[in-house]
């Protein structure tokens, strides 16, 4: 273990403030990244969902319109 | 050569496949990014000269190879795209645009935040970080070409054109801006070269570079098959996954 | 002879018409009609290969016109929605453009062609200053020194009065009698002769077979 | 197919004779950026001259990234791009002949009147040589790189800042080649290295852009 104690681990050597910043940067921008993706695979899923709800209307209006 | 595949199978085919790859990368990406980054962090020997700032390395260069990567395999994409018509390759090339465009601004920022301490200014333009920094403009100039069209089959053309034309000029690019640091050196700002590692430092490096890679290869995979399901919203495959999901 | 095969159209992750195939032999008139929205343009863009299909290929001379681009633009003379005039230039100028842009026969009198086409005493004004049912007929003129086989037009008759409606169809009568070939869109009902006149009616793709 | 390429040319000269704005419109625009680098910087001699390669050039940049909306803009809306497209004449060709009727437009006219504002900024006289020596090849291998851009984004409703987007990046290497040349010059040094370094890149843009600029039509255009 290079460092003493966990403390000591924090302080980074007197660097903490730009080592902890550069990971939780690195972080946050891997976070966003992952969250984006997983949000426009929702709102694919969802989009298609919706034509789908759209067509049974069409059907469902054309249907009616042919036995009246 | 691709056109023996029948362009109605090749899509439904290639997003199960993304599919069962997908786990396998995530497999390899998480351990070694743990032990790496644990090791890195915590058990590799303060540098002699610039104490623990240079653990910013762990991230800073992973990021910039995978930056360069990611912009190698989009070339690689949108050649095959362009010349061989090949739909999915001009898919690949718009998945894997933003996440390269991460990787680099994880690169710049690292770096920014690894010179302050060691130079005492938060941008210096050193030749590496401006490289960079005009990688990253290529990759936003890719990105906002291909939201900009509505029709996603000409987006994709049009960006792997862009790739295409970026990818001549990115070496030259490189070239003009290392020569063009070397002659305005201004103050003597120590060159921003790679300190020699130790073994027990570059280890927990490749581990991280590895990690790095296989979480590139996992989330192109991942958005290669959004932008499959975007692009074949109208088949009849994607309908019966959508409803299979709804029941499920 | 141009032909489509299996010809399947998708713009913007919307099926416009599936399967679609077509054979136009030469002296025909094949008038495209359909709804609005329903492709025509489309349809035409992909005839003229300014535009890529989902799948299926079109033929010219039995030969894909992807192959065989150059050769295959010889032969086709294409008017979209958009004259094509540039409005800077004079009528005489703008034919002068198209006589050397395409293969044309450049012994002919632009001004007597002018004529043809009712624009005598316009032909030195910048396009610019004449109406949009004028710059219209500068881009039909192309049709009196043309060589191209092929005729492509996009509603050909929009903003033009009857009687440049009437010559028009002549003209496009006796293109066909000389074994050229027509393919236009157009919504108004057209006098042609029965031997040479072939309709294809474009449907809205319905809803089940939306899905490819 | 030489005459092809005449023609197209003395057409698109001839048009644009038609209504100056367009012509004069990115003159005046370097003119002005140029002159409000003094105003902004005040008017030290020595300061002047250091920055005068790169004020100029910038400028130069920014006038030929302003004009490059007209290259096929105008074509695109009255539909004569398309027929361009629809000629048995190769599109590179013709496209080729667009981009150099659009550089004798714009870019010539600054490079006759960079001499002038170089007085502005007071840069040494043997520099002048240089400076246009620069211009005349530089711009070239700009508005080549810049029509790949504008014919990408020509279909496009809200294609201006895009464009800069695209465009600015691939220019970065001629930007400091042709700073370094006149500076140099400036400081009595021999810049041809760097003049030949320009020259190759106008050789590679003149024979691969072309094709790029087609490709990029046949996309933006279907």
């Amino acid at each position: 273990m290079a460092f003493t104690s966990f403390s000591d681990f924090l302080a980074m050597g007197g660097y903490s403030f730009y080592v902890w910043l550069a990971y939780g940067v690195s972080l946050l921008s891997v976070i966003t990244l992952i969250s984006h993706s997983v949000l426009t695979r929702k709102k694919i899923f969802k989009q298609v969902a919706q034509r789908l709800q759209r067509e049974k209307r069409i059907k469902a209006a054309n249907n009616r319109e042919h036995n009246l | 050569m691709l056109k023996w595949l029948h362009p109605y199978a090749k899509a439904e085919h290639s997003y199960a496949l993304a599919g069962k790859l997908m786990p396998w990368f995530l497999i390899l990406t998480i351990p070694s990014f743990l032990v790496g980054i644990v090791w890195g962090l915590a058990f590799a020997p303060a540098d002699y000269q610039q104490g623990d700032s240079f653990r910013i390395i762990y991230i800073h260069v992973p990021a910039a190879m995978m930056a360069m990567a990611a912009y190698s395999t989009m070339a690689i994409a949108a050649f095959v795209g362009l010349v061989w018509q090949v739909r999915l390759a001009e898919m690949a090339v718009a998945a894997t645009a933003p996440i390269g465009a991460v990787y680099t601004f994880i690169a710049l920022f690292t770096g920014a935040a690894w010179g302050k301490p060691m130079w005492g200014a938060w941008w210096v333009w050193d030749a590496r970080l401006t490289s960079e920094l005009i990688l990253l403009f290529v990759y936003m100039g890719i990105i906002a070409l291909y939201n900009a069209f509505s029709d996603k089959v000409l987006a994709g053309r049009a960006a792997s054109i862009l790739t295409l034309v970026g990818v001549i000029n990115l070496p030259i690019i490189h070239f003009s801006v290392v020569w063009w640091n070397t002659l305005h050196q201004g103050a003597t700002i120590t060159k921003f070269e790679q300190p020699s590692i130790a073994t027990e430092m570059l280890i927990p490096l490749l581990m991280m570079i590895f990690s790095f890679a296989t979480f590139l290869g996992f989330m192109i995979l991942y958005r290669f098959r959004n932008e499959l399901l975007q692009r074949e919203q109208h088949r009849a495959w994607v309908v019966k996954l959508v409803q299979a999901k709804q029941r499920g | 002879m141009l032909e489509c095969k299996d010809l399947t159209c998708v713009r913007e992750q919307r099926v416009l018409f599936k399967q679609l195939n077509l054979i136009v032999k030469p002296g025909e008139i094949l008038h495209i009609e359909g709804p609005n929205g329903v492709g025509k343009s489309s349809l035409l863009a992909l005839l003229t290969g300014l535009s890529s299909a989902y799948s299926g290929d079109v033929y010219w001379q039995q030969q894909k016109i992807t192959a065989q681009r150059e050769t295959y633009y010889q032969d086709l003379l294409y008017l979209g929605h958009k004259s094509g005039v540039k409005a800077e230039l004079t009528a005489l100028e703008n034919c002068q453009g198209f006589q050397r842009l395409y293969s044309s026969q450049t012994d002919v009198d632009l001004y007597d062609v002018l004529l043809k086409v009712g624009l005598v005493g316009y032909e030195d004004i910048p396009a610019a200053q004449l109406s949009a049912g004028q710059q219209r007929r500068i881009a039909l003129a192309r049709m009196y020194f043309t060589e191209c086989k092929l005729w492509i037009l996009d509603e050909p008759f929009t903003s033009l009065d009857k009687e440049a409606i009437k010559s028009l169809e002549t003209c496009l009568i006796k293109h066909a009698q000389q074994g050229g070939i027509v393919v236009l869109t157009t919504h108004q009902a057209l006098s042609i002769p029965e031997a040479n006149y072939k309709k294809l009616f474009l449907t809205k793709a319905t809803v089940e077979e939306h899905y490819v | 197919m030489f005459n092809v390429f005449i023609q197209v040319v003395r057409q698109d000269l001839l048009a644009a004779f038609r209504h100056q704005s367009a012509i004069l419109n990115p003159i005046w625009f370097f003119i002005i950026v140029v002159t409000l680098f003094p105003l902004g910087l005040g008017t030290d001699p020595t300061l002047l001259s250091r920055i005068a390669p790169g004020v100029i050039w910038v400028a130069a940049l920014l006038a030929a990234l302003l004009s490059f909306e007209r290259l096929f803009k105008d074509d695109y809306i009255d539909g004569s791009l398309e027929q361009m497209m629809l000629s048995p004449y190769p599109l590179a060709w013709l496209v080729s002949a667009k981009v150099l009727a659009h550089w004798l437009l714009t870019s010539l006219p600054i490079l006759i009147i960079s001499p002038l504002l170089a007085i502005f900024l007071s840069l040494q006289i043997d520099a002048f040589y240089a400076l246009s020596l620069t211009l005349l090849i530089g711009t070239p291998i700009l508005s080549l790189l810049g029509a790949i851009g504008v014919a990408l984004t020509v279909g496009l409703r809200k294609g201006g800042i895009l464009l800069s987007l695209i465009m600015l990046p691939l220019s970065i290497p001629i930007l400091i080649f042709s700073t370094m040349a006149v500076e140099a010059a400036a400081s009595g040094q021999d810049y041809l290295g760097f003049v030949l370094l320009l020259a190759a890149m106008l050789v590679g843009a003149i024979t691969l852009a072309p094709f790029a600029i087609a490709a990029a039509l046949r996309v933006s255009i279907s």
